[in-house]
């Protein structure tokens, strides 16, 4: 294993000759690098950017480098991702293959399954998205009624899912059904996967209150799916959905953010200006300190557990950090709008305004912050 | 003794505002107005209800052709208005423009304006900020004096139907620097006056508002609204007014959240149960409940000082303001939060809620630019 | 019925002529006048006070002039409220008598009890105490074990009662028993009235964080009650149990005080001192300034709910304004002690920090706030 | 790279500290030392078993007989003692007096007096303040230049330990106007000196405090600890260590009380169930628990930049305050609250905890003092 110091000086200068210059800035909204068969680079730049970092398995940095992945330790992730940080460099990829799929197969994919789709993510080929929640299936996740019937050497399924991310732009999804009807709620699931373009699926965009549509419902209707497209056994897909929960409540958290972002306090000094040296406004400036002590307490919390744990997963800890990473980003929002006063609420394309109405489904999507706080008081408190 | 509670003409007021908004406006008009691109940012057709129901005259004395109604009978249309996002040039001519000629206008521009204003003839708006945070202390726009009155220069953004009204009340400098208390006048500009470019600004909700450039536009001495140099008492009497009318939207807005939350509640299964019978949720919101309870009795307070000519009138719009914002963003915000995904839906109404809350909120002043009034107003 | 303005010149003059110069100032901790048979009075002008209100029937300004009281209208007595509060005189007389039982009599006593009772609590003979909650019955009243035995014509009492107010220097309790032991929770329960000095009643003070040892726990041993002091019939004490919560609520929630203070604002000028003529300390000025403005909107809930009102209780309003005044109080304890400083911190008798401990059991004593909670959520809102 | 998780050694310091203080101090001990009306405020037995586990060289170099352990080390006691609510002069003594002198002594200064901060056989105090709310920016006490030295006259107040102390270390000003930055000096001197008289203050958390009135005390060139006028950088890294050990010891009281909380929340039945099964009380756990953990990660950050001698520990220290002192405030308002009635008596041990957390976070500024640091460190 090469020594931290050496890797870091390596890393630091293959950085400095392969990001190119444009990737090197705050990512604006709407700029994430997302991959798959369909995306559309926003620049050649961000394309080779991507393209470069994958070569290295650097978009999957912890993945074992037979699966396409960098197979880097804990310790040098951490070092590649302080040196992406100095620079501003943007994530030259953000998935949910990368964030939610990827991470569940190398747990509890079968060897056939990971040969054929970690590449493509770490690629950024393949585009993935998530079919979890149903119209009656919300926190209550355990009730959804998704059917998969067996018919020998493959399953058909029928039902409909919701909030589905970008379903109408991805290419595979990773799908919960029932294929147990009789057994208890939560038995008889299972965790499937099928191409998007799979005769009877159909999605359909949700228009949200921010303007943009970053979720679908999707229709499966009659959906042909391979037997050897579960994940893990058959009727034991819960426990996996658990896994994966954690996973998204830690992306959601924005424990695996690799985008900087200009600060609360320094957004605060161009809006309302400085007068002998404190913000103008006394009253936000203390709800500005706050802020920056309790997202600092927030990332310096983030940086613990990771030190404590000695797996990859943070287990029960994500709740936690979705629970309160969520609810600082609806407050950091509502500082910028009163920052800003009436210019944020202005309705054009880049307004703030729509990032203000985006950050409050934070608190909903990946399990809302109920559920997170269910979790803490039962599992890690022990509350019956 | 000034009762909070409403007398009998006040809860008329109240009952027929109920009455009508409830079938006439409500999200969906507003989702039109959105959707079709209405530039004026409301349903001509509502407007044209209001001023046959008499309501641009609430406030106009009754020897201008008004009705003479009590500041809190036109609160009380304030708040459905909140409840339905009745959205009209009624805050803007019948509660600004109304109290304006009524407090400061001399004889002859009452007889002029009044009446033209309770028979909802003439549109009013109110340019006053400079900024996108409020700041009334800080006025650059100038009017110079000319041999034939007045020549106004500047810019005025953010005003409120300032993209469709028919008259401007303008406050300018006409002596003094940027932030000097005195020295602020104000001007009744015709908004088809030479000089004058109003450009719209789409916000988000719905109700789009103007930036409105003055190039040496001509004002005669019949067009200055109260004394030279002394405007700035009328202005902050205006945004008192102003501000009180706000509120009674926001505890509307905060309110009607809070009915569609509750019902929610009690309709949403989940886990086999109605949601509502979770013992956190319902403890939010029997909190929530309680906050607007007190919203509702400090805008009562405020609307009764108006009537009364109380001296504490601007202490108790800025303490009643800070309520009022703190409460609708805690009401909107748990109504998002207790609706789930479904709050997140542009399909859904909730979303239209919040948005008109924030704004609103922000209009003349959020809650920390009146918790900071409130404290100097207490004297530390 | 005179009219208003009649009426609050003349209260004015008397007063005026009445009210004893030292009994006009800001009264001090330890200083409320309880009356009883053994009450210590700080002053003849204490004494005099009392006595003078008392004969007009003014410490119970509302109650029935043949019961002692003042029989004066709600309009009235709002007058009279108002001219007390400006010359800052003190309450006369503050008792349990005067809030809890009396008004409870009023309602449900039989003719003979109010004879026997109310005059004697308008002129401060007697002071009483609550027997209400027990050792395993809190927030879950009704759970009370106490039992009393039917001997004809009367009872014998057997039980323990904690938080029982000042029951070592009281003269009479009202209390809680279980008449019928075979009946459902809320049946079965009476309340009783019987002197302290029985045979078989003791009282030991509970020393409370605070120093002081304002409650205590009774012990009932064979306690002898007549059957004509059950209030209202016997084993239908749970609903008048319930109407005397409502006014321990409007009592504790600060509704019915008659004692200007000083405002946080004013202590926070003496405090810290201005700058500018802001509070020096900005960060302070925005809490004092926030906890004015709540004050002021409970104070005006308080009056709204009365204006609105046309009975003499609140009702359900009542848990609303029992809830926000003790967190108001716990809130203003907390920013005095934040003014104050280490000097609030002293351990003497007069120490800001006594108040504040005390103040944490606001938000316990009459109904926790968890309790003002359940009952406006499932009283008020219908959430099941 | 620095981990915020604890290495061996420190590992190995906190469970000795566990076992011996859970073992040997709780809220039992510091009752008897308060119903005995214990001058010192503390056992004179604990402090010398403190000083037998070599607690007080913690911090002291081993060349001058210490353990040289690390801040973390420390601070790991410090958790403890404020889990255990230990009294001691641990605080004053092996965290300000050995720091003082390890950071500003000159080479005398030390080897005289750190072996006998290591060995126990001196205890000493920081007498800084001289306002009941901390402002460190105001120094008043003056030391005039004399013929022999120093004269040092003034008055200092809410001196930890400074009863008992044999030495103080006093903050003077020897040049500049009552709020100058520059011109203070620090100065070492024995308690027993003319001119001293110590007046004890009795304090709601039973540790008693002192004023210390000083008039014409003599103090020798020797006495001064570090440069002339330039004792303000030595008291700022003073104050930032000082602030964040009260951190691990509010950390401690938060954790301990939630701890026994947690228990009450399964062992207390109403309405014939665990009041821990309301939904409610759950989740107000939980986000106690999260406020909790959020301090936890704060304070070994703090810790491992005192270590570090990290450029930002001030601005970590005031951050950690604020956090601390946020959360040990809702975590002993929630552990009465949740004990409800109980919590209330003296007879219980909870209250001993809410008074000696809400003493803790005043000393050397409160949350909204080092919200105001923060902002100022942040540039804003």
């Amino acid at each position: 294993m090469q020594d931290d110091t050496a890797f870091r000086q390596e890393t630091r200068t293959w950085l400095a000759a392969n990001c190119p210059a444009s990737m090197r800035s705050y990512m604006p909204v709407g700029e994430t690098c997302s991959g798959g068969r369909h995306f559309q680079f926003i620049s050649d730049d961000q394309k080779v950017w991507m393209q470069r970092m994958a070569e290295r398995g650097w978009t999957a940095p912890t993945w074992p480098t037979e699966y396409g992945g960098g197979g880097l330790t804990k310790q040098h992730a951490k070092i590649l991702h302080d040196e992406l940080n100095a620079i501003t460099a943007r994530s030259p990829l953000t998935s949910m293959g990368l964030s939610m799929i990827g991470p569940a197969l190398l747990e509890f994919g079968s060897e056939e399954l990971k040969q054929q789709h970690l590449p493509a993510i770490v690629r950024g080929d393949i585009r993935w998205c998530q079919g979890y929640s149903e119209p009656n299936a919300g926190s209550d996740l355990a009730g959804l009624q998704a059917k998969a019937e067996d018919r020998g050497d493959h399953f058909i399924v029928n039902g409909q899912k919701v909030w589905t991310t970008y379903a109408d732009k991805a290419d595979w999804m990773f799908c919960l059904v029932r294929t147990d009807l009789n057994s208890a709620k939560h038995s008889g699931i299972s965790l499937v996967l099928f191409d998007m373009t799979t005769p009877g699926v159909s999605a359909r965009p949700i228009l949200l209150i921010s303007g943009s549509s970053p979720f679908c419902e999707t229709f499966l209707d009659d959906v042909r799916v391979e037997k050897n497209q579960v994940v893990g056994d058959i009727n034991a897909g819960w426990s996996i959905a658990k896994y994966l929960l954690t996973h998204e409540r830690e992306m959601i958290g924005g424990i695996g953010s690799t985008t900087a972002q200009k600060t609360v306090g320094a957004r605060a000094i161009d809006a309302v200006g400085l007068r002998e040296g404190r913000l103008a406004d006394e009253i936000l400036r203390g709800e500005v300190a706050d802020w920056e002590i309790d997202f600092m307490s927030h990332q310096l919390t983030t940086e613990r557990v990771r030190d404590e744990s000695t797996s990859s997963s943070l287990g029960n800890a994500s709740a936690m950090l979705k629970l309160y990473g969520t609810e600082l980003n609806k407050r950091r929002c509502e500082l910028l709008l009163a920052l800003e006063g009436l210019d944020a609420m202005r309705w054009d394309e880049s307004s703030e305004a729509r990032l203000w109405l985006r950050s409050k489904g934070n608190s909903i999507e990946g399990g809302t912050s109920e559920i997170q706080l269910n979790i803490i008081a039962k599992r890690i408190l022990g509350l019956g | 003794m000034m009762k909070l509670v409403l007398d009998n003409e006040e809860r008329m007021v109240r009952d027929s505002a109920e009455l009508f908004l409830t079938d006439t406006a409500g999200p969906s008009l507003l989702r039109e107005v959105r959707d079709s691109g209405n530039p004026l940012g409301y349903a001509e057709p509502l407007w044209q209800q209001m001023i046959d129901l008499g309501w641009p005259g609430i406030l106009v004395p009754e020897e201008f052709d008004g009705l003479g109604f009590s500041q809190v009978a036109m609160g009380q249309i304030m708040e459905q208005a909140g409840m339905s996002l009745a959205s009209s040039p009624l805050f803007s001519t019948a509660v600004l423009g109304a109290t304006a000629l009524t407090f400061a206008g001399n004889q002859q521009q009452k007889t002029e304006f009044l009446p033209k204003i309770a028979a909802g003839d003439l549109t009013f708006a109110l340019a006053v900020d400079e900024t996108a945070r409020h700041n009334a202390d800080h006025i650059r726009t100038v009017a110079n004096k000319t041999d034939q009155g007045y020549s106004l220069t500047g810019s005025k953004c953010f005003v409120v139907n300032g993209q469709s009204a028919d008259m401007l009340i303008v406050a300018a400098r006409t002596s003094g620097s940027d932030t000097d208390k005195n020295g602020i006048s104000l001007f009744i500009i015709a908004s088809e006056s030479a000089g004058i470019e109003s450009v719209t600004t789409s916000m988000m909700d719905s109700r789009p508002v103007a930036t409105i450039h003055l190039k040496n536009v001509h004002a005669d001495e019949s067009q200055r609204l109260g004394a030279l140099d002394q405007g700035g008492a009328t202005l902050a009497h205006l945004l008192t007014v102003a501000n009180v009318h706000l509120t009674a939207e926001l505890l509307g807005i905060s309110g009607e959240c809070f009915k569609r939350t509750l019902a929610y509640l009690k309709d949403r299964k989940q886990f086999g149960v109605a949601i509502g019978s979770f013992q956190a949720l319902q403890h939010r919101a029997a909190l929530l409940w309680v906050e607007i309870e007190l919203c509702k009795s400090g805008v009562i307070k405020a609307l009764r000082a108006l009537d009364a000519e109380d001296k504490d009138a601007a202490l108790l719009a800025s303490a009643i303001k800070v309520k009022a914002c703190k409460t609708a963003e805690l009401a909107t915000n748990e109504a998002i939060q207790m609706h789930g995904g479904i709050g997140m839906t542009d399909a859904f109404d909730v979303g239209f809620f919040i948005k008109r809350a924030r704004v609103a909120q922000m209009l003349f002043g959020d809650c920390r630019y009146h918790l900071n009034k409130f404290a100097e107003y207490s004297g530390y």
